[in-house]
């Protein structure tokens, strides 16, 4: 696993909208990198910098009044922060295509599910014909599942159910073979049946096409199911990183712990649910420290004057907390790979 | 930069490619004709049209209300006054070729008599009724011989001549409106030097030379187009660009500006009318006749005058104008002297309760803003210790309000329509108009009776003298406070030639040229 | 055992779904067919379906937001569906509910104080100085403080806020609290803490829940017994140890295999059920399951299955079970 | 661990300032939005004109001095005078009052008989709802400046009569305005939640739907002043409006329009009048919308 | 389709019936005789009695109502009390330069108006933005008489560009066909015409774009803001469309539809509410024609004339709710 290649690596990232309440850092210094082929899970609960990380990437952060403030993040050797629009546009939907929460706003009500996968295609391919693209489309809807594709070609989005929907969004962000796939958020608005079946899609495109997935969820039954790694947010930064086994059962940063334990398990009743106390902190309230330091029943004294690092713990898996700032060095042999 | 396709349609009229210019005249004003037939309305500005398209059987002197041949080379009037005699110019040609005589005048007075208000409402203001009123003047009309036109009358009728002469009363093809009935107003035939060709409602008027125009040389021009712009103000734009050449309603304001201006000339109407401010008699505190002399002295005429008509006006002290013929020069009228007003009023016993003053809400020529005006008067009202509180409704209703005698004070005036001092005295100021034009309720013995024998009187010295005892009387007893005689104004570019208005208001404009 | 303190039989809602501007009625949505269950005192009814199958309409009726078209509600002995409008005012002093959006719940113009005197205001309980003190007393119980009462909905958090909607059901002390969906707008551990409170609540003060959701996970912690909807229907009604250790329905089955499981190394075997829910303004004929049914039968296209119970507690509509000699 | 959710957590959001109403939240987003602080600037400097008239202003508005008519602006007369010789500054400053008192008087006269009518139509619903509805389509279709007319018509030309007919045509802009919001407002969960702890309709209306309506009517008001202000302007210059010698602006630019290329000062200060309040109006109401109603739409 | 416009079409008439009776009171409202005004201030008082007679004026308004709707149901919008000439062909003349002109500012209000809220909404806080916006703003501001005279003064008198008034240049009129005069012109040929026409239209029209071309950009602008937030918005840039595109096709489509509605309503206003530019333009256009009745009193030409403008402002809205369907695929009228 760790041996394949990085497809993309965000270094540093700093993501900060300039609002009227002052600057929002909502992605403040985050490192992760995606590695071919891979379904790399984003957790986190809400507004901890999940989509903003995304949009990033993707550089379609709200601007005004949003903007990336700092860091690199690296594709095909290019920095993307650094790339004209126009280069840009050539990646989107190219190399780095993403799909969203919801299915339901996500399509243009008033174009033919046809016309936009179409579009979709003759961006990027311009030399192509019409029919190609048409053809292409309706592949691609096959791929994805999609039933009478002939026909669904033709109608326009509000015809269409929910979890079909997602699988125009799917089929439309493949359309053009990119390396890396963004899924934020993709079944968050769609029933538990549904989700079984469009995760389901997902795991097996992922298999088929060798497309990397990044997977952005705040249910960690998701990440659990389809994830291979897995980060941790919390108030805009990364405080865990690891492959999905040790995430679970052995995470590290009090957050995460606090996380896994606060959710109810639908196979055995739990007497009592472990709670994270207090609440998520609306990002730029708090600047100096753990993040997390407010909110940490083992919090010390040095976590609300200076903010961790990201330390690595073991060669695949990296944590944010002071607690485990001495165990960085010596656990290095004591690493436990799984593959 | 015509277009040549326009050759294909084979109009004959068709403007471009011809090599001699036309002349065309535009002739800007304030409001659209109602209609074109001339006994059908009485509005100024159908008259501004009709009059060039049709022709009476005697006219108006060129710039005064004197008596000429028209259709009739002459008439002669029986001793008693009770019947007239017209011998009519041979050889003249309407519109529609047909031919101009005895018959056609006889068809035409036919037409009129057997009218009713709603279809020629001139008619009986000017001719007491129609056919079988009993106030109706005329009795009969008959053809003697192909060119001679004999009127009956039931009683005589001092201005009859006068009102013969009034734009109404044009003469028109019997054919035309026997074949075109109601619509005739859409498509009039008269012998006029000029004849219809279109009209575009709200918008212009267009006539041409009529080519058989019975009086050699004339019309001068080849087509006249009466074109509205109801603004004021957007009318003397159009004629400063030279969109227009002849624009009426010229605010006073504009006079100075306009006779400073090389390209344009200044035209000024003839006065023939009245502006007053009428004092309800019936209403207290002008009930009074001390009340309504202080009034009087209160108002400072000249002042007003300079300011709201430009100095283009004279100012009034009888209730008709001095062009027309009984006017007493010898009334002394009075002067501005709110001392005396004061003094007048307290002698009157005034309560210093607030009058309503009602103002116009349209500029009329003989009150080109009655607002403003009220408000000048508001002042030197107050300045001798009477309130007033100025009021307006919109014309239709101040009319109707006004004729009620609801009003304490109000503003309005009179244009003459046949330039005779019966059409003021009698219809402003006589008890039998009570109701109607005689919005101040003024009532006085004396003067009706001098009136009514002037109606009768044919000879015209011993009428003015009747006429110049009444207002001797009316200035004494001031139902009014007659304001100015003004001068309406009209401009013209400079190139326009021989253009005369008219103190009627409907001007011929046969002889207009350009330079 | 004690009698149940609600009993809801045959409980139906149709809307009629109104077309062109002269309002039409062309045909009817049913949001909730026949539906038929009883709550015990002190314990949790957990009901679960997928979006739109008349879990919240099944709510509503129960507190009479909504008007039954059909069915019966009995309420404490009394039945509800008999009051008159007036009289269900006064009785909703024992009902109350906790809704779904605790943003959309809270008047965005009223201060926490004035939210939470509101049903004491109108039910006519105490004078000012007691209603503040009762308010001030439910504040602490939820976790907020007294100097919270001055301020506005939108000054708080999602969890807070869900705490000030539950702290307004318990001002009149209800009997029984319908909670739609309490927890679903809400991040994973602000969930725990709102759980964790309803529980502690319902401890200290005898409460009765109704907690309707969607997530299974929330429904088993809370819930005593759970009722499977799907499409208007009670598909399910059991134990909650019994259903989700043993579902009947192959919905419930389906559904349960459906949920991701926060653990990694967890395998099951998935039961993926094809196609979406179908429109319940046009539900299939029979049992309205068939069309996703892995074990569909021919009779299942034609006869609706009836609610019965094939275990003790467990209910299930199905026909594999009602008609077992057909299997 | 946590027995009950701890208490001391909670003062980690809410550390912005105390007990912060939404009528002071959405003062303060009013007052980061320059552009609406510029307009109330505006509002409140005609205010004060309006108010403090005649302190300002060395002339009445009549002092006529015929002998000083039609002056280009001087340090005697900054606007110059008109055709009375008044001075036009004076006037101006007078007729803010005018003005002012049309754009409010009517728009409350509006709002209130459309809040009553809209109320009714919206809550009430039913046969209530068809009447109340039609007769505001009714009302809409008609040419709106022509209606103004007609009523000033049958009234007769007079401030007040203009006021009533800008009063009446706004009529049913605020009632279906209104009429709409209770409908989406009846919907929102929280009529719902007081339902259910019992609440009466009639408290449920006055506590929740109509305090909650307010705000796109506050909006929609502040606009409407805007327009209600250039209508009278246009009555005012039919000459259906205030009658003389009130210094009201539309009558102004009406009686000086004759002047405009000899004293074209005369025209251009009452416009520009006109032009700054309702430039005023207009700004403060946007501000309100973005502060109370960010989602609201004209 | 065609069933949701007859079913429109009928609900129009309750609309309609409403109109006439409020309309029909209001005007029997005002006082004032039509038939003094006909008659003039030199009426005599028979004649004037005379006139109310034949007139109908005499009956009681109910009656005179009913024979108003009875010959309006015939289709006939009655006779000019003042012309004697039929309103309906009278009516179209006026309704025709009413037309063409408020069509011609709303294409220019709406050309101008869109772009200018594209671009500000497209480039949000930019200079442009912030420039359209003000003008925008001041536009709806001002009163437009005001303006109207103060472009005549400064584009017809100083500059000396353009006519100040009138439809078409009264030295080379135009022959009236449809009395669209554009129309007019090119069945014509007369290109020479056309193009006076054109100077004719330009400072009426502009004046009269002003407001609405000022709430349009404004609503375009916010409803583009909104649009441009939406995920569908970002899920073509994800693509990687081309901005352009992404703003004219993706954003446009959908941000159009609730400025048609301003566009329906502003054109309304703009048939029946352009009396004054029609005053101060010197346009024989239907506001003024209506106007002018009032002050003539004449009945059956302001009954008609309201009651046709409010047709076409029905109308439009319709055409409006029309467009929605087309645009709009989820909107579906059976
Ligand atoms: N357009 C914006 N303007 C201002 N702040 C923003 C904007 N978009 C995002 N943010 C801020 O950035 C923070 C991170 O947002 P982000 O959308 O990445 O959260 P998330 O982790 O995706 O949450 P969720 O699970 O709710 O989607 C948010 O808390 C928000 O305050
Ligand atoms: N007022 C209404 N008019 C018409 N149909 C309605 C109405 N309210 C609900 N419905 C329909 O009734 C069905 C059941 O709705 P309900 O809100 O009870 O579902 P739910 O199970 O609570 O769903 P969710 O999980 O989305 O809240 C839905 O199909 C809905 O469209
Ligand atoms: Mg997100
Ligand atoms: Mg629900």
């Amino acid at each position: 696993m760790s041996d394949r290649k990085e497809l993309l690596q965000v270094r540093g990232l700093q993501t900060t909208f300039f609002t009227d309440d002052g600057e929002i850092p909502a992605v403040d210094n985050v490192d992760f990198s995606v590695r071919e082929g891979e379904i790399l899970g984003i957790v986190g609960e809400s507004g901890c910098g999940k989509s903003v990380s995304a949009l990033s990437i993707m550089g379609l952060v709200p601007s005004p009044p949003g903007k990336i403030t700092g860091g690199q993040i690296i594709f095909d050797g290019k920095d993307l922060t650094k790339l004209s629009q126009k280069e840009m546009r050539k990646v989107r939907g190219n190399d780095v295509a993403m799909i969203f929460q919801e299915p339901m706003t996500s399509l243009n009500p008033l174009f033919t599910i046809g016309n936009q996968l179409m579009e979709a295609v003759l961006i990027h391919h311009k030399d192509w014909s019409k029919k190609q693209a048409r053809n292409r489309a309706v592949e691609m809807m096959q791929l994805v599942g999609l039933p009478r594709a002939e026909e669904l070609i033709k109608e326009y989005p509000h015809q269409l159910s929910g979890g079909m929907r997602q699988r125009v969004m799917i089929a439309m962000a493949l359309v053009c073979d990119p390396k890396v796939l963004i899924a934020d958020e993709p079944t968050t608005a769609l029933d538990v049946t549904i989700q079984a079946q469009i995760l389901q899609l997902m795991k097996e495109l992922n298999k088929r096409l060798n497309t990397a997935v990044i997977m952005i969820t705040h249910d960690l039954g998701v990440v659990a199911e389809t994830c291979e790694r897995v980060i941790v947010m919390y108030g805009g930064q990364v405080v865990e990183e690891g492959p999905v086994q040790l995430i679970f059962n052995d995470p590290q940063h009090p957050y995460t712990k606090g996380l896994i334990q606060s959710v109810p398990d639908m196979r055995f009743k739990k007497q009592r649910l472990y709670s994270i106390p207090g609440s998520v902190p609306k990002p730029g309230s708090i600047r100096t420290g753990c993040r997390f330091a407010a909110r940490c029943e083992f919090v010390l004294d040095q976590c609300s004057v200076t903010n961790p690092d990201l330390y690595q713990t073991s060669p695949v898996h990296n944590t944010r907390c002071f607690l485990y700032e001495e165990k960085e060095v010596s656990l290095i042999d004591r690493a436990v790979v799984e593959s | 930069a015509c277009s040549s396709d326009s050759k294909d349609d084979g109009k004959d009229e068709s403007t471009g490619g011809k090599e001699k210019k036309e002349k065309t005249l535009i002739f800007g004003r304030g409001g659209d004709s109602v209609s074109l037939d001339p006994i059908a309305v009485t509005d100024g500005e159908s008259y501004k049209v009709t009059q060039n398209l049709f022709e009476t059987l005697i006219n108006f002197g060129e710039q005064d209300t004197t008596l000429k041949p028209g259709l009739a080379k002459s008439w002669k009037a029986a001793k008693d006054g009770l019947s007239y005699t017209f011998e009519l110019q041979e050889g003249i040609k309407f519109h529609d070729g047909t031919d101009f005589n005895a018959e056609a005048v006889v068809k035409n007075f036919e037409r009129w008599m057997s009218g009713n208000a709603e279809t020629r409402p001139y008619f009986a203001s000017m001719f007491g009724g129609f056919n079988g009123d009993k106030a109706a003047v005329i009795k009969s009309v008959v053809a003697d011989g192909d060119y001679k036109v004999v009127i009956t009358l039931n009683r005589p009728q001092a201005p009859f001549l006068k009102n013969l002469a009034m734009v109404p009363f044009g003469i028109a093809s019997p054919t035309a409106f026997e074949k075109d009935g109601k619509k005739f107003g859409d498509n009039p035939v008269g012998t006029g030097p000029f004849k219809f060709v279109s009209w575009k409602r709200n918008d212009s008027v267009t006539i041409e030379k009529f080519a058989n125009y019975w009086q050699d040389g004339l019309p001068k021009l080849d087509k006249i187009v009466f074109k509205t712009y109801p603004e004021n103000s957007a009318r003397l734009n159009a004629l400063i660009k030279g969109e227009i050449d002849l624009a009426d309603g010229i605010n006073p304001s504009d006079a100075t500006s306009i006779e400073d201006n090389a390209d344009l000339q200044l035209f000024k109407r003839p006065s023939m009318n009245v502006g007053y401010l009428g004092l309800t008699v019936t209403r207290p505190p002008f009930d009074n006749v001390k009340v309504r002399q202080a009034v009087n002295y209160a108002i400072d005429k000249q002042a007003i005058i300079d300011a709201f008509f430009e100095g283009q006006a004279e100012v009034a002290k009888n209730p008709m104008p001095p062009v027309i013929s009984g006017y007493n020069e010898d009334v002394k009228g009075y002067d501005y002297d709110p001392a005396k007003a004061k003094a007048l009023l307290k002698e009157a016993g005034y309560d210093g309760k607030e009058i309503e003053l009602w103002a116009m809400p349209v500029p009329r020529p003989y009150m080109p803003d009655g607002q403003k005006v009220a408000e000048a008067i508001q002042k030197n009202l107050a300045d001798v210790g009477m309130k007033a509180k100025i009021v307006s409704y919109e014309w239709a209703t101040y009319l109707e309000k006004a004729e009620k005698g609801e009003a304490d004070a109000f503003l309005l005036g009179w244009t003459g329509d046949n330039g005779d001092a019966d059409n003021f005295l009698y219809t402003l100021l006589d008890e039998s108009n009570i109701g109607s034009n005689n919005y101040t309720f003024f009532k006085n013995a004396e003067t009706h009776e001098l009136m009514l024998k002037a109606q009768t009187e044919v000879n015209e010295a011993k009428r003015n003298k009747l006429y110049k005892k009444a207002q001797e009387i009316l200035s004494e007893e001031a139902p009014w406070v007659p304001l100015a005689h003004s001068t309406p104004l009209l401009a013209g570019r400079a190139d326009v030639l021989n253009f005369w208005p008219h103190p009627t208001g409907s001007d011929k404009l046969d002889k207009v040229d350009f330079k | 055992m004690t009698e149940p303190l609600l009993k809801v039989k045959g409980l139906k809602k149709y809307f009629p779904i109104h077309r062109g501007m002269l309002g039409k009625v062309s045909g009817q949505v049913k949001a909730v067919d026949d539906v038929s269950f009883y709550v015990n005192k002190g314990e949790t009814l957990g009901i679960v379906g997928e979006s739109g199958c008349g879990k919240s309409t099944t709510g509503r009726m129960l507190m009479r937001l909504l008007e039954p078209t059909e069915g019966s509600i009995e309420f404490d002995g009394k039945l509800l569906s008999d009051l008159s409008k007036e009289e269900m005012r006064k009785a909703r002093r024992e009902i109350q509910m906790v809704f779904q959006d605790p943003y959309a719940s809270l008047n965005p113009r009223h201060s926490i104080g004035k939210i939470l005197e509101e049903p004491l205001i109108v039910h006519g309980i105490g004078d000012a100085r007691e209603r503040k003190k009762k308010v001030i007393e439910f504040l602490e119980i939820v976790g907020l403080s007294s100097y919270h009462a001055k301020r506005y909905p939108h000054q708080f958090s999602g969890g807070q806020r869900q705490r000030i909607g539950i702290a307004r059901a318990l001002m009149t002390n209800p009997k029984l609290i319908i909670a739609d969906e309490p927890v679903s707008a809400l991040d994973v551990s602000i969930q725990a803490q709102v759980l964790n409170l309803m529980q502690d609540l319902q401890k200290e003060l005898k409460l009765t829940y109704i907690f309707i959701a969607h997530d299974l996970g929330v429904v088993r912690h809370i819930s005593d017994r759970v009722g499977v909807m799907y499409l208007g229907k009670m598909v399910e009604l059991a134990d909650s140890e019994s259903l989700y250790s043993n579902p009947l329905h192959p919905y419930s089955k389906a559904l349960l295999s459906a949920v991701p499981v926060p653990d990694p190394n967890f395998t099951r075997e998935q039961i993926l059920i094809k196609g979406d829910i179908p429109s319940p303004s046009n539900p299939p004929t029979g049992c309205t399951f068939h069309t996703r049914c892995p074990f569909k039968m021919e009779i299942c296209t034609k006869v609706v299955p009836v609610l019965t119970e094939v275990e003790k507690g467990h209910s299930v509509a199905c026909h594999l079970y009602n008609e077992q000699g057909q299997q | 661990m946590s027995e009950m959710a701890p208490n001391a957590t909670i003062d980690i959001v809410v550390q912005q300032d105390q007990s912060v109403g939404p009528w002071k939240e959405a003062w303060r987003s009013f007052k980061k939005s320059k552009a609406a602080l510029v307009g109330a600037g505006i509002v409140v400097f005609f205010v004060l004109l309006a108010i403090l008239g005649p302190w300002i202003t060395t002339e009445g508005i009549n002092d006529q001095v015929l002998k000083d008519r039609l002056q280009p602006p001087s340090a005697e007369h900054w606007f110059g005078t008109d055709d009375f010789g008044r001075d036009i500054f004076s006037r101006i400053v007078h007729g803010a009052r005018i003005s002012l008192m049309v754009g409010f008087v009517s728009v409350i006269g509006s709002v209130v008989v459309g809040s009553v009518l809209g109320i009714l139509a919206g809550y009430y619903g039913r046969w209530i709802d068809t009447i109340i509805s039609r007769i505001f389509d009714i009302m809409l279709a008609f040419p709106s400046m022509l209606l103004a007319i007609a009523v000033v018509s049958v009234l007769g030309p007079s401030l007040q009569n203009a006021l009533i007919a800008i009063a009446i045509i706004n009529v049913p802009n605020f009632g279906r305005l209104i009429r709409s919001k209770v409908l989406s407002i009846k919907q929102e969960e929280y009529i719902a939640s007081a339902k259910a702890i019992g609440m009466k309709d009639t408290r449920i209306l006055f506590s929740h739907i109509l305090p909650n309506s307010m705000t796109p009517v506050m909006v929609q008001g502040t606009l409407a002043i805007a327009t209600a202000i250039i209508e009278a302007a246009a009555l005012g210059f039919l000459g259906l409006g205030a009658q003389a010698p009130a210094p009201e602006w539309g009558k102004m630019l009406a009686d000086a329009r004759i002047y405009l290329i000899n004293a074209p000062w005369t025209m251009i200060f009452p416009g520009l009048a006109i032009m700054l309040t309702v430039l005023g109006f207009n700004l403060m109401g946007d501000g309100l919308r973005d502060a109370l109603d960010p989602k609201m739409k004209s | 389709m065609l069933h949701y416009i007859g079913k429109r079409l009928l609900q129009l008439i309750p609309v309609l019936l409403g109109m006439t009776f409020i309309v029909f009171m209001i005007i029997r409202a005002i006082p004032g005789d039509p038939a003094q005004v006909i008659l003039g201030q030199q009426a005599t008082k028979e004649s004037v009695a005379s006139l109310r007679a034949s007139l109908g004026l005499d009956n009681p308004w109910y009656i005179q109502y009913f024979d108003y709707l009875g010959s309006l149901f015939t289709g006939d919008l009655g006779e000019s009390m003042r012309t004697k000439v039929a309103v309906s062909s009278e009516l179209w003349p006026y309704l025709a330069a009413t037309l063409e002109l408020a069509l011609c500012a709303m294409i220019l209000a709406v050309i101008i108006g869109v772009n200018a809220g594209i671009i500000s909404a497209w480039f949000q806080n930019s200079w442009f933005d912030y420039l359209a916006m003000i003008i925008a703003l001041v536009g709806v501001s001002m009163p437009i008489f005001w303006l109207g005279l103060m472009g005549q003064w400064v584009f017809g008198i100083q500059l000396d560009l353009l006519p100040t008034s009138g439809r078409d240049d009264a030295r080379n009129p135009v022959d009236p066909v449809t009395y669209l005069y554009v129309v007019d012109t090119i069945i014509h040929g007369r290109f020479d015409q056309l193009w006076e026409v054109f100077k004719h239209l330009i400072l009426p029209a502009t004046a009269l774009a002003t407001i609405p071309m000022a709430i349009i950009a404004r609503m375009t602008r916010s409803s583009m803001l909104e649009v441009m937030r939406s995920d569908y918005v970002r899920t073509a840039r994800a693509k990687g469309q081309k901005m352009f595109w992404v703003v004219y096709k993706h954003a446009l489509k959908n941000a159009i539809i609730p400025v048609l509605t301003i566009i329906g309503l502003q054109m309304g206003l703009l048939l029946g509410g352009a009396i004054l530019t029609e005053t101060i333009f010197s346009w024989p256009g239907i506001g003024r024609y209506i106007y002018e009745a009032i002050g003539f009193r004449d009945y059956p030409v302001i009954q008609s004339g309201i009651l046709v403008v409010a047709f076409i402002f029905v109308m439009i809205n319709l055409i409006v709710d029309i467009l929605y369907s087309l645009i709009d695929p989820r909107i579906k009228y059976d």
